[in-house]
């Protein structure tokens, strides 16, 4: 079967560029017209903002509550909650999750990386469809995959926390694949060429021309990566087994024990548990809001 | 005479053509390029690509997680796919994934545009704060976002507080809906980035020649952002739906397909049909029925993709 | 050498000998193959047919890095994420060239092309001509063999243009071992820069000439109208040879050829129709020259005025004609004209072939084009 | 088949990889000649909290080292609620390498298990227990399949009705309450909606999110004391419809139709199970069809809640019989269950034993809320002073319990009967006929119809 052109496939997924300017430059000089606009879509943006952060509420006050319950309530105002799940093992749960995403991470932007610059500049055979399996393998459910999985990583002697992350990394690669090829498509042939005509070898072009240049879609790539691996549960839970090496998102279940669900500790803990999250992204929004550094390589 | 052909340059003697061999010089294959895409590829296979055709074997075999047929099993050949076809709570499970990825699509991307339209032109403290709050919730990890949820939409939780029917279960009355916004919640950061970008992409000349010509701002949108945005339409609708279609956490989370089996998506049909009932070789049969709509939405997509490029 | 993309020839049999150390211009109308023969001798692509030669050297299958080749690309391809001192060490730091004069040899080209007071900036904070001299020195720092440059100056602005153009035909006079190789879509750039000039039309080589030979003896129609502003009148007539004596016939008058350009005449050029050449600068108002026999009257339609001259459009019947004609008296539209053309100045060409009709004057020697010739490039 | 030999061929391959990779533990143990045990347990859903269940097991090594110092033990927590649990262990026993020596699982699975050869039987070491012998005879045979002991128990779990007695008073109702039918619950809740509103009259576990264990602390408990208690037949078929089934969702209609239970919310809750704990101590609730470990959640101990007037306050009272009179009551457990791949099943077994020291066995029940399965634990004070008087009170139900069926179609089952009872709470308006026919089509769909029976 020939899978048509892809393209068309190509083209689109450019509109996944997104990331890169988060940006939004301010559009026309002011008018009253569009002062008045102005004014009516910050209000509308503020009333969008206050029902997209309503569910958190209930995070918030829980975490500070010494008896918390799935309603919200004003607190009885504590910190006990941060203090148990900052100790002893759930501590080793969140240092777990960092391993565990960082080095699913690593993997999966360093190959993907390479293998998006290959998808984007070199004669592949079959690149279409290719690409096109690589895109479909991003929609299959991982909870078909448990059980060969879990033989797999039995017959391997492989269920412990690296094996675990390379898996993960696998899951988030076909979607990272996609997004670099597409901001590596973005960044001139010319720049690569002039580098070529220097004698510089592909590792070369790699690390000084294309990567810099197409950072901003990594950092992108690489956050999802994070995303995908930080807050698997059912993965790790089924492929990890020493105890000590599962992630925070399995030690949340342990503050649904038997008897009592400790809600405080799971308001506190899913906080934490943001953070590392939101560092990142804010980490890099200075690389989005940049976005393409290309100014300067083109024209006059 | 020779001097005269080349004179006339267009034209060239296919017979010479022929004689010197022509063919259509594409860029060789670089074995270096089986080197950068050796390592992304092999681990596809090893850890996806395998596995997942394993999944696919054992959609037609008698595989249960536990029971006599847990060691001793085999290939049964047609006898599930029997099954699936007159298995009523499949059909449901479909209709109800159709609703929470349609939903989830539409959701997307109305909020997702609009977000994004609105912070083109809104004040820079505005765009951050509330940029901010849309795109932390795209990035909370599935559980915490799915406890977060079920707090907020049970009685006494936020929304029943905000609304003042603090007794009123909006998860347990309508829970396909309130899931589905939970996801629309959840992934409408990563589309309104896009359309930020997309919308930014739409040169403000064109507006405005628009304007010159006294378009109605609806005439506007319909006539030139709506087309001009339809590729990234087309890659939020292609995300949206494949993430969503594939989305087992933050409902197992939220609901655990219930109540009753009200939230029972395909994943967490094929969950619960898998580890609940035991039924590993069915469960994998759902798991390839979704493989298959995936890959048809794929293909849809293509087409609408090659179409719009000729 | 045969360059084929999905079957389009792009450029076909290109044999061109370059000399060492000599400034060649590739010009041609966009799309005619230059950049395409350009980056074929970068490396940069590969022909389909035929080899590229470097002195004694086959290198058609020579990666371009090996090649001791530099390039300015037309948009420059300065690296955006280094600076501008870094670009240009870019190329002896990959290739692990020494450090200890690394320094010197940046400060050097810097100096030479003045630019270094930039070195610490990024390249978006350079204007057009600075960018431009930057790109011309991440070229030089290698001290190539063989410099390319792909219409550096086509973004830059007029001004800036020909001052550029004299600096980088001083800066190649500096250079006496480089070889530099320069395309443009702009004539004038072609004829004030080459040391040769090579006219391409479609993918295919039609002339290489000195800038005087090639505005003297264009060998096509096309060269003569490509070459030369405004560009070439080319009107029907009919030639007419009889026992040594030729006549043209056209713009409705009849003239005899003086003898000087009847011995120029091909051999196989026969009586019947040609295509007759008339550049502007021989179309003149009647009474500023004694030429005579040669009065034709026409309507000026439109006056373009260059400064110093005035070149009308002249409406002549069905014919359109570009003249030169003096400041006084000034010429006015829809004024009617008596005006004649130089006999002495006239091209002529083949209906069909557009080959000229006319040889060279004896003591210059042809320079081949097509499959006949020797060296290859 | 083919690729059975194949794939025994991989597995061999596999066993010997996973010798080398787990290097560290086992080779270092096989240099000083030492002998590894590996033992699974749930590390934070059996016990009441996840330290307990370490410090439990922690101290049953430190007993069983005493005994056998070359032995190594290896434990293999389990986190996760229930579902994880059991499907980690499915998998864990799929690969003969990774299965654990001996594994702590719920007494719900060891007919699967065993049916897939993946325990090793324990008569031949029960015969010289005398522990075992001490067993009631049901829950002797609740670790019994084809006439082989493949499970034996550390802690029980019983039902029994929980109600406020304080709230009994100011309603009218004699406390001690001792109802003799299921009209007299009715009743009795009744009069409670009507002297105290705002508080929740019955709680009466329904629907599907608290999986199987809301139907052991709820409708199983009437079905079992109905006319026809039989929820799986002999033949292992499972009963979508009898006469005891019809009676007792006849009783849930009555329940909710009347608006005596719980809300919604709660009841669907993931932790619905335990949510009369806290409803209790804050007042909210007068009656439970509840739990055993309800009296030991409430002691400083355990702390969830800790409620210090509970013994004051709270009342065990039978739940009856449909017939009226008797005593109904479901059973469910932890067993320990040696692996058939166990290359010392001996060894496995003395780790067993120790677990079964009284003193584990006590601090198990304690800790997790269980009730011991060895009848002279029941009086001993360690037990009863835990958490008095409901450790004594539900030990002595123990005995009249009817074990919980044990089969794949048993989960199925349960999904069914939790859309059933779910329909009552969601509408009240819900009929019988409806709700039945609801699980009758359900688990007919599921397992067709030569897996289910009807009674009459």
């Amino acid at each position: 079967m020939t899978l048509p052109a892809s393209e068309g496939t190509v083209e689109v997924l450019e509109a996944l560029e997104g990331p890169t300017s988060f940006n939004m430059p301010p559009i026309n000089p002011e008018t009253q017209n569009s002062r008045t606009r102005k004014a009516l879509s910050n209000g509308l943006l503020l009333v969008l903002g206050l029902l997209f952060l309503a569910p958190m509420v209930w995070l918030a006050f829980a975490s500070l509550d010494s008896q918390a319950t799935w309603s919200v309530e004003w607190p009885h105002f504590t910190l006990s909650n941060f203090q148990t799940v900052l100790s002893g093992t759930d501590l080793q749960a969140l240092m777990n999750s960092l391993i565990l995403a960082i080095v699913s991470t690593a993997i999966a932007t360093v190959t993907g990386t390479l293998a998006a610059y290959a998808m984007s500049r070199r004669r592949i055979p079959w690149k279409g469809p290719l690409l096109l399996f690589v895109l479909f393998t991003s929609g299959v459910p991982l909870t078909i995959l448990i059980v060969p999985l879990y033989q797999l990583f039995a017959i391997y002697g492989w269920l412990s926390i690296i094996p675990t992350a390379i898996f993960l990394a696998v899951t988030s690669l076909p979607f990272e694949i996609y997004l670099i090829k597409n901001f590596i498509d973005a960044v001139p042939e010319d720049l690569e060429e002039a580098a070529r005509m220097e004698k510089a070898n592909t590792f070369q072009i790699l690390t000084r021309v294309v990567g810099p240049l197409a950072l901003p879609g990594i950092a992108a790539a690489a956050i999802f990566g994070f995303v995908n691996a930080w807050g698997s549960f059912i993965v790790p839970l089924v492929l990890i087994s020493p105890a000590s090496q599962q992630p925070a998102p399995v030690a949340i279940y342990g503050f649904i024990g038997a008897a009592n669900v400790r809600y405080g500790d799971i308001a506190a803990y899913s906080l934490i548990f943001c953070v590392p999250v939101f560092l990142l992204y804010a980490m890099s929004a200075r690389l989005f809001r940049e976005g393409f550094v290309l100014g300067g390589a083109v024209k006059g | 005479m020779k001097a005269s052909t080349l004179v006339d340059g267009s034209v060239i003697d296919p017979s010479t053509i022929d004689l010197w061999r022509t063919r259509k010089d594409k860029e060789r294959f670089q074995w270096s390029s089986l080197a950068l895409l050796t390592p992304a590829f092999a681990l596809l296979i090893i850890l996806f690509l395998i596995p997942v055709g394993y999944a696919a074997y054992l959609g037609f075999t008698n595989l249960t997680l536990v029971g006599p047929t847990a060691v001793k099993w085999g290939y049964t050949g047609m006898a599930n796919l029997h099954r699936l076809n007159s298995d009523t709570e499949f059909r449901s499970s479909l209709v109800l994934s159709a609703f929470f990825v349609v939903g989830s699509i539409v959701g997307v991307l109305i909020f997702g545009y609009w977000l994004a339209s609105l912070l083109m032109r809104s004040t820079p403290w505005v765009r951050v704060v509330v940029g901010g709050v849309v795109v932390i919730a795209w990035m909370m990890p599935a559980i915490t976002a799915g406890m977060t949820w079920y707090a907020s939409t049970t009685a006494g939780g936020t929304f029943a507080t905000l609304t003042g029917l603090s007794n009123s279960d909006f998860l347990g009355s309508y829970p396909l809906l309130v899931v589905t916004i939970a996801n629309i919640w959840s992934q409408t950061g990563f589309a309104m980035l896009v359309f930020g970008a997309a919308l930014r992409n739409i040169p403000s000349e064109i507006l405005e020649a628009a304007d010159v010509e006294n378009a109605s701002r609806f005439q506007r949108f319909r006539l030139i952002v709506l087309p001009m945005l339809r590729p990234t339409m087309t890659a939020i609708v292609l995300l949206v739906a494949l993430l969503s279609l594939a989305n087992f956490s933050l409902i197992y989370v939220m609901t655990q397909g219930g109540p009753g089996n009200a939230t029972n998506i395909l994943p967490l049909y094929s969950y619960q049909q898998a580890f609940q009932f035991n039924n590993l070789a069915y469960g994998a049969l759902i798991g390839n029925v979704m493989v298959v709509i995936a890959a048809i939405f794929g293909v849809l997509y293509v087409r609408v993709a090659t179409r719009r490029s000729r | 050498m045969w360059k084929l993309f999905d079957g389009n020839t792009v450029v076909s049999d290109l044999n061109l000998e370059i000399k060492e150390g000599e400034f060649l211009v590739l010009v041609g109308p966009s799309g005619c193959g230059k950049t395409t023969s350009l980056r074929m001798l970068a490396g940069l692509e590969r022909p389909s047919h035929g080899r590229v030669w470097m002195g004694e050297k086959d290198v058609t299958d020579v990666s371009t890095g090996q090649r001791d080749v530099s390039m300015v690309f037309q948009s420059y391809a300065l690296y955006p994420n280094m600076s501008v001192y870094k670009n240009l060490a870019f190329g002896p730091k990959v290739r692990h060239e020494s450090k200890a004069d690394l320094d010197e040899r940046v400060n050097k080209v810097a100096d030479l092309l003045g630019i270094k007071a930039l070195l610490k900036r990024s390249p978006s904070a350079l204007s057009g001509g600075q960018r431009q001299r930057v790109a011309l020195g991440r070229a030089l720092i290698r001290e190539p063999k063989l410099f390319l440059m792909d219409e550096p100056l086509s973004n830059l602005d007029a001004a800036l243009r020909v001052q550029m153009r004299a600096e980088l035909i001083r800066l190649h006079s500096r250079l006496v071992d480089t070889t530099t190789v320069y395309v443009t879509h702009d004539q004038v750039e072609a004829l004030t820069m080459g040391d040769r000039v090579a006219v391409l039309k479609d993918g295919v080589l039609l002339q290489v000439d000195s800038p005087n030979d090639l505005y003297e003896f264009p060998s096509t129609a096309f060269v003569g109208e490509f070459i030369g502003s405004p560009k070439m009148n080319i009107v029907p007539g009919t030639l007419e040879r009889t026992d040594g004596r030729a006549y043209v016939d056209c713009l409705g008058v009849r003239t005899e050829l003086p003898t000087e350009l009847a011995k120029r005449l091909e051999s196989d050029a026969t009586n019947g129709s040609v295509l007759v050449g008339i550049r502007p600068h021989d179309l003149h108002a009647v009474g500023e020259s004694s030429d005579e026999g040669t009065t034709l009257s026409g309507v000026i339609d439109i006056c373009e005025h260059t400064g110093t001259e005035i070149f009308a459009t002249i409406n002549l019947g069905e014919q359109r004609l570009i003249a030169r004609l003096p400041r006084s008296p000034m010429p006015v539209q829809g004024q009617a004209i008596q005006f004649a053309f130089n006999k002495g100045q006239l091209y002529l060409f083949d209906v069909t072939t557009q080959q000229s009709l006319l040889r060279r004057t004896p003591e210059r020697e042809k320079v081949s084009v097509g499959t006949g010739a020797t060296s290859l490039l | 088949m083919k690729y059975k030999g194949l794939s025994k061929l991989i597995t061999m391959g596999a066993t010997l990889a996973l010798v080398g990779v787990t290097a560290g533990g086992v080779l270092s143990a096989n240099a000083s000649s030492k002998e590894t045990l590996t033992v699974a347990y749930p590390s934070v859903y059996a016990f009441d909290t996840g330290p307990l269940a370490t410090q439990w097991w922690n101290q049953v090594k430190a007993g069983f080292n005493k005994e056998y110092p070359n032995v190594t033990v290896q434990y293999i927590p389990i986190p996760g609620s229930y579902q994880d649990v059991v499907n980690k262990l499915s998998l864990l026993y799929r690969s003969s390498s990774t299965a654990p020596d001996v594994a702590e699982m719920p007494s719900a699975q060891i007919g699967l298990w065993s049916s897939s050869d993946y325990l090793a039987p324990m008569n031949k070491f029960l015969g010289t227990s005398a522990w075992f012998k001490e067993f009631p005879k049901v829950i002797q045979g609740e670790g019994e399949f084809n006439g082989k002991i493949y499970a034996v128990n550390v802690g029980e779990n019983d039902s029994a009705l929980m109600y406020n007695m304080k709230m009994f008073k100011k309603a009218g109702i004699p406390v001690p309450w001792k109802p003799k039918t299921w009209q007299d619950i009715v009743t009795a809740a009744a009069k409670i909606k009507k002297a105290l509103p705002g508080v929740t009259p019955l709680w009466l576990n329904a629907g599907t999110g608290s999986g199987a264990n809301g139907l052991l602390q709820g409708i199983n408990n009437f079905i079992v004391g109905s006319s026809t208690p039989t929820i799986q037949t002999s033949s292992g078929k499972m009963v979508v419809s009898s006469p005891g089934i019809k009676a007792a969702l006849g009783f849930y209609q009555q329940v909710y139709s009347k608006g005596l239970g719980a809300s919604e919310t709660a009841l669907f809750s993931p932790s619905a199970v335990t949510a009369p704990l806290a409803l209790f101590q804050t007042g909210k609730l007068a009656i439970a069809v509840g739990s055993n470990y309800y009296g030991g959640n409430w002691t400083q101990f355990i702390s969830a809640p800790h409620w210090p007037q509970a013994v004051q306050t709270m009342g065990v009272a039978n739940l009856p019989t449909e017939a009226g009179g008797g005593l109904a009551s479901t059973l469910a457990g932890w067993d320990l269950a040696i692996s058939s791949h166990a290359p010392d099943a001996q060894m496995a077994y003395n780790f067993i034993n120790v677990a079964q020291d009284p003193t584990n066995l006590i601090d198990a029940a304690n800790w997790a809320g269980w009730v011991p399965p060895v009848k002279s634990d029941w009086a001993l004070p360690a037990y009863t002073n835990f958490a008095p008087p409901y450790n004594a009170d539900f030990a002595k139900i123990l005995p009249y319990s009817t074990e919980t069926p044990t089969s794949a179609n048993y989960s199925v089952w349960v999904q069914g009967m939790g859309e059933a009872t779910g329909m009552f709470v969601q509408n009240p308006k819900t009929t019988v006929s409806q709700a039945l026919s609801t699980m009758v089509n359900y688990v007919t769909q599921q397992l067709g119809n030569n897996a289910v029976a009807t009674l009459k």
